[in-house]
């Protein structure tokens, strides 16, 4: 299982890999919205967290379709099939690679985005801290979605389609406990619980489901 | 050991391939699967390796040296594609399926040097996989098979890139596997020169299945 | 916070961004020796340095 | 071509990469001891001299920002003569050139872009405003970021270089954006000082550590950009050199 964690993060870092590509988009996302909205700081400060959840929710969206797709079309993923290993294990170790991968550097690349939205110390450490709790949830219910349009040709527009109202859960949860970090009234620790809650429910529902999609997909 | 299938019947999509197909390969003995195209061959290989539920029977294996859960865990199945990343480096890529696939018990599979040195590649494992031409690369789709132990080999239009010096070799690899008390079923158009191999012969299936609609 | 903390900080900032460039260029440099050295021991050689060349496109 | 001039005749030898190698090797070790000698006397004036009455000590900070900005501009510059040079002239190194520009570039634009929030949350106390200077910069950033990922995406050199050398070309609008968005906008950053059609309106006091540091880091840029190009040729040689064992190994009696 080692050896699959480490093959797909040396494909991720290879010329061709999505590594650099999510974290790009995520950037351009973010620096695209002041134009729309305008340069307000005091606007930018307070939307500033859900900016960047809904940046980070489309970038990590942006790779998923490949995660299985490439496996398939060099016919590794017939003999990934085949292994006495469980399907579902399988799939929770790409899952986790494909995080480290494109996820990973979305929190990492947060924090200085939230300098450019002229967020506060408390709301950057706060939005931070729930991107790192929700994006793999995200990377989970996504590879249910890439499972299942694994076999179609132009899956990737389908994945995100699919995989978008899923994950609105964990944006809801993500953004409020983001809010309540800096509105003091409201404790942050009830929805970042249930961010985390979310985290480890798509963490078994997502490969679970993806297990399934892949083996009914193989003709 | 032995391979044991009974009565199979498949379709794709809703045609069916083909209907009632029974054989038994015992340990040591090959089974070369003829036929015209779209008589089912690759179909009834993919049927084997556990990839399509068949429609009907049912496919086993008898007194094995280790017992698995389904036939497939004991195969390696070599597809018309190679399983291989392009972007990764020949040594990289069989480490990785060497690690993955693991041995069965019964057998061990050969370092990867050994492995790529087996079927005349072995100076060139620091190379990138998709720098080498296709005849190449299926060369070393094929040392996947020797890096890991599995008793049973489906190989599906093995010897298609391959010139005359290369498909010798890899009937070498063969023999040397059904001597090792393995199992081979190839689906192919050329001859393989296995001596004393069993053949099956399929004729395709002309008919829908039951007309549902 | 005092005025000399940024002036240190965008130095320390930019030092670390330019070391970490020399130390790019140096590391990727010594693996792409490496890797030359590694065809050479393999006998692999450029055209101009092995006699017999077979003739070819020029790469 | 009947009698070409010395220069173009000088341009061609270059265009030999075992030529260009060795003049690498022969150059380096000059220009990265006149950086080293040039940074240390930059570094010098700029702690030697006063501050300035209004920014107090974080004028210093000038002396990192307009370089690494002007050299921001120098590099994209570079790669979109290298991509005429690929594209018009197609002279073998170009793209090599402009390959390795794009990593050095997006690092001095990440130094201009830290360095003007480090001045601009003392100064204006904001780090980031999303005023015309600073958004092209960073927009800059972006695309060379984009470019380098361009570049990883493709592997076959020849084919990424085309495509690569149009992009260059198409994002090469934004250069004089950056260069004028201060006159044509009114924003918050300063108008520029030093490069003025009048002469510059910076007391020589601040310009003489500027001008060494500009030199500086200018050198500084050429170094590692020769020194990286140097990098991309062996790795296309390593490329070609695999080809060829892969070629050979399938051959009898072939190097393996």
């Amino acid at each position: 299982m080692i050896a699959l964690l480490v093959r797909d993060l040396r494909l991720s870092v290879r010329a061709g890999g999505g590594a650099l590509i999510g974290v790009l988009f995520f950037m351009t996302v973010v620096a695209v919205i002041p134009f729309g909205v305008g340069p307000d700081l005091n606007l930018l400060s307070r939307i500033g967290p859900a900016i960047l959840w809904i940046g980070a929710l489309l970038a990590s969206l942006l790779g998923l379709d490949r995660l299985f797709q490439a496996e398939r079309e060099d016919g590794s993923l017939d003999l990934l099939l085949m292994q006495e290993t469980p399907l579902v294990l399988i799939v929770f170790v790409k899952c986790l690679a494909h995080w480290i991968a494109t996820g990973l550097p979305l929190v990492l690349a947060s924090p200085l985005l939230g300098l450019f939205m002229n967020m506060d110390e408390m709301a950057i450490g706060a939005t931070t801290l729930t991107l790192l709790a929700g994006t793999p949830a995200i990377t989970f219910i996504g590879a249910a979605g890439a499972a299942i349009a694994v076999a179609l040709p132009r899956g990737g527009l389908l994945v995100s389609i699919l995989v978008l109202p899923l994950a609105i859960p964990v944006l809801i949860f993500g953004v409020s406990a983001v809010h309540a970090a800096i509105e003091d009234p409201a404790p942050f620790l009830p929805p970042f619980l249930i961010l985390v809650a979310l985290n480890l429910f798509f963490a078994v529902v997502g490969p679970v489901a993806a297990a399934g999609a892949l083996r009914l997909s193989s003709d | 050991m032995r391979l044991v299938a009974e009565g199979l019947s498949a379709k794709r999509g809703e045609d069916l391939i083909f209907h009632d197909i029974s054989f038994e390969v015992a340990a040591g003995e090959a089974l070369v699967v003829k036929g015209a195209n779209g008589a089912g061959k690759s179909t009834l290989l993919r049927v084997l390796a556990g990839l399509l539920p068949p429609e009907a029977g049912s496919v086993r294996i008898d007194a094995a040296a280790h017992t698995v859960e389904r036939p497939c865990e004991a195969c390696h199945y070599l597809g018309h594609r190679n399983a291989m990343k392009r972007e990764l480096s020949v040594e990289e890529n069989l480490r990785f399926w060497k690690a993955c696939l693991g041995d069965l018990q019964g057998g061990q599979g050969l370092a990867v040097d050994a492995a790529a040195a087996m079927v005349g590649l072995g100076g060139i494992t620091h190379l990138p996989f998709g720098y080498l031409s296709a005849g190449q690369q299926r060369r070393i789709a094929m040392a996947k098979l020797l890096v890991a132990w599995r008793p049973v080999w489906l190989l599906d239009e093995p010897t298609a890139a391959l010139d005359a010096a290369a498909e010798e070799m890899f009937s070498g690899l063969v023999t040397r596997h059904l001597s090792a008390g393995g199992i081979a079923i190839a689906a192919t158009h050329q001859p393989l020169g296995l001596g004393g191999a069993k053949e099956l012969r399929m004729t395709g299936f002309a008919g829908l299945a039951e007309d549902a609609w | 916070m005092s005025h000399a903390f940024y002036v240190a900080v965008s130095y320390a900032a930019t030092f670390a961004t330019v070391a970490g460039l020399v130390l790019w260029v140096w590391l990727d440099h010594r693996a792409r020796r490496r890797e030359l050295e590694q065809l050479e021991a393999a006998g692999v050689r450029r055209r101009s340095a092995r006699p017999a060349a077979k003739s070819g496109g020029q790469p | 071509m009947n009698e070409p001039s010395l220069v173009i005749r000088k341009f061609s030898d270059l265009a030999n990469p075992t030529r260009f190698l060795a003049l690498v090797a022969r150059v380096w070790p000059w220009m990265a001891g006149m950086t080293i000698c040039l940074f240390a006397l930059g570094l010098y004036l700029a702690f030697a001299t006063v501050g300035d009455y209004q920014q107090g000590d974080t004028v210093r900070i000038m002396y990192v920002h307009v370089p690494a900005a002007w050299l921001s501009m120098m590099g994209y510059s570079v790669m979109a003569v290298s991509a005429l040079g690929t594209l018009v002239w197609r002279h073998p190194l170009a793209d090599v050139s402009a390959r390795a520009a794009a990593p050095i570039g997006a690092c001095f634009t990440f130094v201009a872009l830290v360095t003007g929030s480090l001045w601009g949350k003392p100064m204006w106390g904001t780090w980031w405003v999303w005023d015309a200077r600073l958004t092209s910069v960073f927009v800059l950033f972006l695309m060379y970021l984009g470019l380098i990922a361009l570049n990883r995406a493709m592997d076959d050199p020849t084919r990424a270089a085309k495509v690569g050398a149009v992009l260059i070309l198409v994002g090469f609008i934004n250069i004089p954006i950056i260069k004028f968005s201060v006159e044509w906008w009114n924003t918050l950053h300063q108008p520029a000082s030093v490069i003025r059609l009048d002469g510059p309106t910076i007391d020589a006091e601040f310009l003489r550590p500027l001008l060494v540091m500009a030199a500086a880091f200018t050198l500084l840029f050429l170094t590692l950009h020769a020194l990286a190009m140097r990098n991309e040729i062996l790795r296309r040689r390593i490329a070609v050199l695999r080809r060829h064992a892969a070629r050979a190994a399938g051959r009898p009696g072939g190097a393996a």
